[in-house]
């Protein structure tokens, strides 16, 4: 394992650099040349790839999230086709997906996007017998369990349509088939994000978002598949509605619920809406808000300005959502191979470490554990305390040592999820009714 | 010297406090985007560089100034030749009557007042539904001509209207062809106001947003691209990219101001040679 | 008697140029008074300048005796009639004539009932409520006069009047507009750059040249003696020669003028008696012009000469083309120049 | 003679050619896909043609519609005051109290340089001026004018129409200026003649007769307002919305009948707005 420590930070320097020097092929060709060998080494992947499918470009388009230019760097280095990146949010991502199936060739998106998506007939099923990195994927991906004894959380869990009966099936599969709609590839445990220096108390329950003490600087996500699970924990967490199911609710649930986050709006208790990464990023750092649902690396993206932030566990629990790769229909051929190669590339390590250290989760964590050092693996998964610096994939200190994550291990995170992003049967009416809250 | 009546000054301060109004949201982000490598998107600053320029022209984390700015200059010019064009083209055939006029300027209105999501909703879904595949060059640039064409044939009206058609006449009376009035007489006159549409035109084409958000496909033009980045970027180099667009607008004004500079003295050389 | 104007060393300045350079006058109330000089020579300036359109770089402007220099347009009692008249094109001429009397704050019926009877003195009446823009440019003109009238001034400016009409209307605008202001006793002080126009409605001509008067007074007496070359050469019907010892006595240095109707033509053997001046000359160009002929010739040393000749005294035989000729016209006809006012 | 106009009329149809298959490829056909679409069926991912009036009866039905257009219209009638009544300002000291073309034409420009950066940009500049820990917050409390940040600075009505004001009082000024231009200096100096004061000028004068420049920066404001939505995004924070908010938001969640319903309604209604508008400006004769 100390063997990993200096190849891994040799490499993360590598993969900047050659970043900085896309363009300029002369000046970075040296780090391009180190990076390969490195990579190779380590790796050992059979370069059985004919010349032609370095000329293959694959187009990927997903939320900014995880469609990092490093990772297209990475492949080319590594696999030797270009993956071209577009990266729009979730709702974009959303309508592209469905409406325009021939702009992409695999779609970077989330599970819940994927309940919608798939049914229409833009996406084709992953062959897992064609993966050798399949049995890598963690197991609350293929049965909903973290582990053996673990409670499946509400919602549209990652299992629920990560499967379909057959190679031409446009219907989800209840059980573990061979055919995989996305393959996993990243998720994570969300909360609230608080100002400890601003809050002025203990924060413990999703409900203290509603506390008056707060009004006019709180905010929610105003994506409505995702922002009705934080409302739903919010008002279960206040006592005023108990769900049957918070990720399948009724109308009359639906209702409840928009009518309590209506009144809270009217009162003035939110200061604003967010829908991507970067917003609850800026709405936090500057201080407008201080206390609001929020995304693990945003929370690491605001302390990085030297802001105080923390991701504040609750005793009810986390709202999960995780991503995948999905294909799209269109692709044949030697297209198709490449994007194989690809998606097994991805759980095979390299990319799995990079959003480790990104603060989300890989969805084979063992591979990934190799192209990490203890003290990363020991910080990021295990909840341990730093013995150095962590540094983020650009090579910037994120945190000092002695830091420890907020929220713990990857077990505590994970294993206390109590519902997952979801589209829920009455969707139409949910969105309707959350357009309502919007437009209030 | 006359003196100026006791309204000039307080309406010059009031003129002063306008400009600054306009320019003072673009200082604030010029000034944010010479911070160090650790600043963040609002005041208090943090450290002085020219670190976010430098930022500007490597790869980003997320997103790509370099082809989507390639693929909005494209667009820009190709937009803005068929503006020039076509605008021409429809400022001559209107200085005549001829059947359906009015409705075509109706459209040519409505084309310009109409909400542009609704424009950009309709070339979506009828690219969708018609199985063609929205791209930037195709059904893109389709929804920016319905937003510069407008502008660029009443700009030519305006032209038109202040235009004496006795050169035209006299040109013909000297025994020159149409093509021949056109290409000696019309077109030099009308050349400086054919690059007011060219430019005007490319600058509308090169800031549209909500008509190209539906219509651009894969790949992003540039103000798509900059929203995404307001949605994805938590670093001042969008404000350094703006404070660059700025200057870049800067220059291109003053060019655009010196090359009619240039242009008019020549014609006026040769007026006089 | 009431509406006089007076100007005392009255200067302005446009970036340092002297538009109008010092000048003084005095026009007495009642009188026509009529601004004559070629373009830019400060006319128009000097009207606006009493109307208070114009800051008066140095000197006064006394209005009945009344210092004005630094009142507004409105306080001095002056109307001013514009140009291209400068008609408000969203108002009808029932408004466009009330219009002052609005400012002043009359009433709605009050003012109406003034319009309307300005409207019938310049027999406007039936286009009352008609816009500007519908009316000929005569009608334009009687508006804008009745616009003018209105608030009752004492003095009323009018700035090329007459300008924007044809040659035949212009002379009948020109009538209404002198008998207007005998009917009413108003002091008209009226722009133009037409001598005959000047000579045809002015009691008191003033000409104006370089932001200087060059000559004031009756415009009879300035037909009759132009005290300066420039004036000789502006009024038309002189001609003015330079002395030249083998032509004629220098004593009549530097110049002198001599009206073209006071020059006859004869053959060149006659003598004249020596109260007659005669010069040798060639005739160039014969026009008619009906009631007289126009003859140009050409003295021998270049000077050019203009004769009138009337029509009954018209020899064809002798007054042609190529025809040497002799020049005769009485000693007593010479006009010399006022010295201080042409060596200025 | 005759023959030649014939000719001459025979050109103009080829030469208006481009400009109407334009408008008709990229105007008149995708309304025409809206409006069609707008009465059909649709779930979380797909188009379901039919003919239902659900869409509509929704849209009319729900108090959210009429929230969102008094919305919209509250923030069209304030944009529409502030930029008016700084853009005649400003236009009016333009075209009346600088004296010389180059003074004017350098003014001028200097107004319009800022147009020429994209507006997302412009609009989020707005963001560190405005915010609770602002410019002009910190501003406020080191001069100890306030001792809590105004939060009402951003994520309201204020910035919304802040930033209108911002994006569109230049609508305003071009065509009343160009309207300016064109009053005859004559008429000023017959109403001071006249004993008219500076303000009684402007009334009498000016306003009238720069009507139609008014009436034609009117138009272009209100139009940029109603069919906007990025602004409100950006500026009212998510919690702010108006029509194109609505239409927005059901386009980005794939519901694209209702958002054509929405569309619809929002074109028929701006249509009968402009009608009434047009009547008072014909805007061929005005440029």
């Amino acid at each position: 394992m100390n063997d990993n420590d200096t190849p891994d930070n040799t490499e993360d320097t590598t993969v900047k650099s050659k970043g900085l020097n896309r363009r300029k092929l002369l000046k970075g060709a040296a780090g391009v040349g180190v990076a390969a060998v490195s990579s190779g080494a380590i790796t050992g992947f059979p370069m059985i790839w004919a010349q032609n499918i370095k000329n293959v470009t694959l187009r990927q388009f997903g939320t900014g999230v995880s469609n990092l230019n490093a990772i297209a760097d990475k492949c080319k280095e590594d696999l030797g086709f270009n993956l071209q990146l577009t990266s729009l949010d979730s709702d974009s991502v959303t309508q592209r997906a469905v409406t325009q199936p021939n702009s992409y060739d695999i779609a970077d998106i989330e599970y819940w996007i994927c309940k919608k998506v798939f049914p229409s007939g833009a996406m084709q099923p992953l062959d897992v017998r064609r993966l050798r990195n399949y049995d890598k994927i963690s197991s609350l991906f293929i049965n909903g369990k973290l582990t053996e004894d673990a409670d499946i959380a509400q919602g549209t869990a990652p299992h629920t349509v990560g499967f379909v009966p057959d190679r031409n099936a446009t219907t989800f599969a209840d059980q573990p088939t061979d055919w995989m709609t996305l393959i996993p590839t990243i998720y994570n445990a969300d909360t609230l994000g608080i100002r400890p220096d601003l809050v002025g108390r203990p924060i413990t329950s999703w409900a203290d978002i509603m506390d008056p003490a707060f009004r006019g600087q709180t905010s929610i996500i105003n994506i409505p598949s995702i922002g009705i699970m934080d409302a739903a924990m919010i008002c279960e967490a206040m006592g005023e509605i108990t769900y049957a199911d918070k990720g399948n609710m009724t109308r009359g649930e639906i209702d409840q619920t928009i009518e309590i986050l209506k009144a809270a709006k009217r009162d003035g208790q939110f200061r604003a809406f967010w829908k991507t990464f970067d917003e609850s990023v800026n709405l936090m750092a500057s201080g407008e808000v201080m206390i609001q649902s929020m995304w693990s690396p945003a929370v690491a993206a605001v302390r990085s300005q030297g802001v105080p932030c923390v991701y504040q566990p609750l005793q009810e629990g986390y709202r999960a959502w995780g991503g995948g790769l999905g294909l799209a229909s269109h692709l044949s051929g030697l297209e198709l191979d490449a994007a194989y190669e690809y998606i097994d590339w991805y759980l095979s390590g390299w990319v799995g470490a990079y959003l480790n250290r990104q603060g989300y989760y890989s969805a084979a964590p063992e591979t990934s554990r190799a192209y990490m050092s203890e003290d990363e693996w020991g910080y990021w998964m295990q909840g341990r305390e730093a013995q150095g610096d962590i540094l983020s994939p650009s090579g910037d200190v994120m945190e000092r040592a002695g830091a420890v994550r907020d929220g713990g291990s990857f077990e505590e995170r994970m294993g206390s999820v109590a519902c997952w992003n979801s589209v829920m049967d009455e969707n139409q009416y949910m969105v309707r009714k959350w357009n309502e809250f919007i437009v209030s | 010297m006359n003196k100026r009546p006791g309204s000039f000054y307080p309406l010059a301060a009031f003129f002063a406090l306008f400009v600054l109004f306009l320019y003072g949201p673009t200082i604030t982000i010029a000034l944010l985007s010479f911070q160090g490598p650790g600043g963040g998107l609002t005041f208090p600053m943090r450290g002085a560089s020219f670190h976010w320029f430098g930022q500007l022209f490597e790869a980003q984390a997320v997103g790509n100034f370099g082809t989507s700015l390639r693929r909005s200059l494209l667009l820009g010019l190709a937009v803005m030749i068929c503006t020039v064009v076509f605008s021409l083209l429809a400022g001559l055939a209107f200085r005549k009557r001829f059947k359906g006029q009015s409705v075509i300027f109706y459209l040519t209105l409505t084309s310009l007042i109409i909400p542009s999501i609704l424009i950009s909703l309709g070339i979506g879904l009828m690219f969708d539904r018609l199985n063609l595949e929205s791209t930037w060059y195709s059904s893109g640039f389709g929804s920016h001509l319905t937003w510069t064409l407008p502008f660029g044939l009443l700009i030519m009206f305006a032209v038109f209207n202040r235009f004496n058609p006795s050169y035209e006449m006299a040109s013909v009376d000297l025994g020159a062809s149409h093509w021949q009035t056109f290409r000696y007489i019309l077109l030099p006159l009308l050349a400086p106001s054919l690059m007011g549409i060219g430019l005007f035109g490319f600058t509308l084409s090169y800031d549209e947003f909500a008509r190209t958000l539906m219509t651009s496909g894969s790949f992003n033009t540039l103000p798509l691209e900059l929203f995404a980045m307001t949605t994805n970027v938590t670093s001042p180099v969008l404000y350094a990219l703006g404070t660059l667009t700025t200057a870049i607008s800067l220059s291109v004004i003053a060019l655009t101001l010196l090359a009619l500079r240039v242009f008019r003295r020549k014609s006026v050389r040769e007026s006089e040679a | 008697m009431a509406g006089s104007v007076e100007l005392i060393q009255t200067t302005k300045l446009y970036d340092g140029h002297r538009a109008v350079d010092g000048i003084n006058l005095k026009v007495p109330g009642g009188s026509y008074c009529c601004l004559l000089g070629p373009s830019g020579c400060g006319k128009s300036t000097t009207l606006r300048m009493i109307a208070g359109h114009e800051a008066v770089s140095d000197g006064d402007i006394l209005l009945d005796n009344r210092n004005v220099t630094l009142l507004s347009p409105r306080q001095r009692g002056t109307a001013m009639m514009f140009q291209n008249y400068a008609l408000f094109p969203h108002l009808s001429c029932r408004d466009n004539v009330a219009y002052g009397l609005k400012i002043a704050g009359q009433g709605k019926a009050e003012r109406y009932r003034a319009a309307d009877d300005m409207l019938d003195l310049v027999t406007m009446s039936g286009f009352a409520d008609k816009l500007p823009g519908q009316l000929s440019g005569g009608q334009q003109q009687r508006i804008a006069l009745a616009r003018a009238l209105i608030c009752r001034p004492e003095v009323v400016l009018l700035d090329e009047p007459l300008s924007a009409l044809d040659p035949f209307l212009r002379v009948r605008m020109r009538k209404e507009l002198k008998s207007l202001q005998r009917q009413l006793g108003l002091t008209f002080i009226h722009v133009t750059h037409s001598q005959e126009e000047a000579f045809a409605l002015a009691d008191l001509a003033i000409v104006m040249s370089d932001g200087r008067i060059e000559q004031s007074g009756h415009p009879r007496d300035i037909f009759e003696a132009p005290r300066t070359e420039f004036v000789a050469n502006f009024i038309g019907g002189h001609n003015v020669l330079q002395p030249n010892s083998t032509l004629l006595p220098t004593d009549l240095h530097p110049s002198f003028s001599i009206r073209a109707d006071q020059l006859t033509i004869e053959p060149l053997d006659v003598t004249p008696p020596n109260t007659i001046t005669r010069l040798e000359a060639t005739i160039v160009d014969v026009e008619f012009q009906a009631q007289f002929f126009y003859v140009e010739t050409r003295l021998d040393d270049g000077q050019t000469v203009m004769c009138y000749l009337p029509e009954n005294r018209m020899d064809d035989a002798l007054v042609c083309h190529g025809q040497r000729v002799a020049l005769h016209w009485e000693k007593s006809a010479i006009n010399l120049f006022d010295t201080r006012a042409t060596t200025r | 003679m005759a023959r030649m106009s014939m000719a001459h009329n025979l050109h103009s149809y080829w030469q208006a050619l481009p400009l109407t298959l334009v408008l008709l490829a990229f105007l008149v056909f995708p309304i025409a896909v809206i409006g069609i679409v707008s009465f059909w069926d649709y779930n979380s991912y797909s188009l379901i043609p039919d003919f239902m009036l659900d869409n509509y009866q929704y849209l009319l039905s729900s108090p959210v519609t009429l929230q969102a257009y008094l919305n919209t219209f509250k923030y069209a009638a304030l944009t529409w005051f502030f930029t008016l009544s700084i853009g005649f300002t400003v236009a009016y000291f333009l075209a009346f109290h600088l004296r010389s073309t180059r003074t004017q034409t350098l003014c001028f420009v200097i107004c319009t340089v800022p147009f020429f950066t994209s507006n997302i940009i412009r609009m989020i500049s707005w963001i560190p001026l405005l915010g609770r820990n602002g410019l002009v917050n910190s501003t406020l409390q080191a001069s100890g004018l306030t001792e809590q940040p105004l939060s009402f600075l951003l994520y309201s009505d204020f910035a919304v129409v802040l930033a209108y004001v911002h994006l569109y009082t230049l609508f305003m000024v071009v065509p009343i200026f160009n309207s300016m231009m064109r009053i005859d200096r004559n008429l000023v100096e017959a109403a001071v003649d006249a004993g008219a004061s500076g303000f009684q000028i402007i009334r009498d004068i000016i306003v009238p007769l720069s009507r139609s420049g008014i009436i034609v920066g009117s138009i272009f404001v209100f139009t940029l307002v109603m069919g906007d939505f990025v602004t409100v995004k950006i500026m009212g924070g998510g919690i702010k919305a108006n029509v194109g908010m609505m239409i927005y938001n059901e386009i980005s969640l794939l519901q694209y009948p209702a958002a054509a319903a929405s569309a619809i309604v929002l074109l028929a209604t701006v249509m009968i707005m402009l009608v009434i508008l047009f009547r008072l400006v014909d805007i061929r004769k005005e440029l």
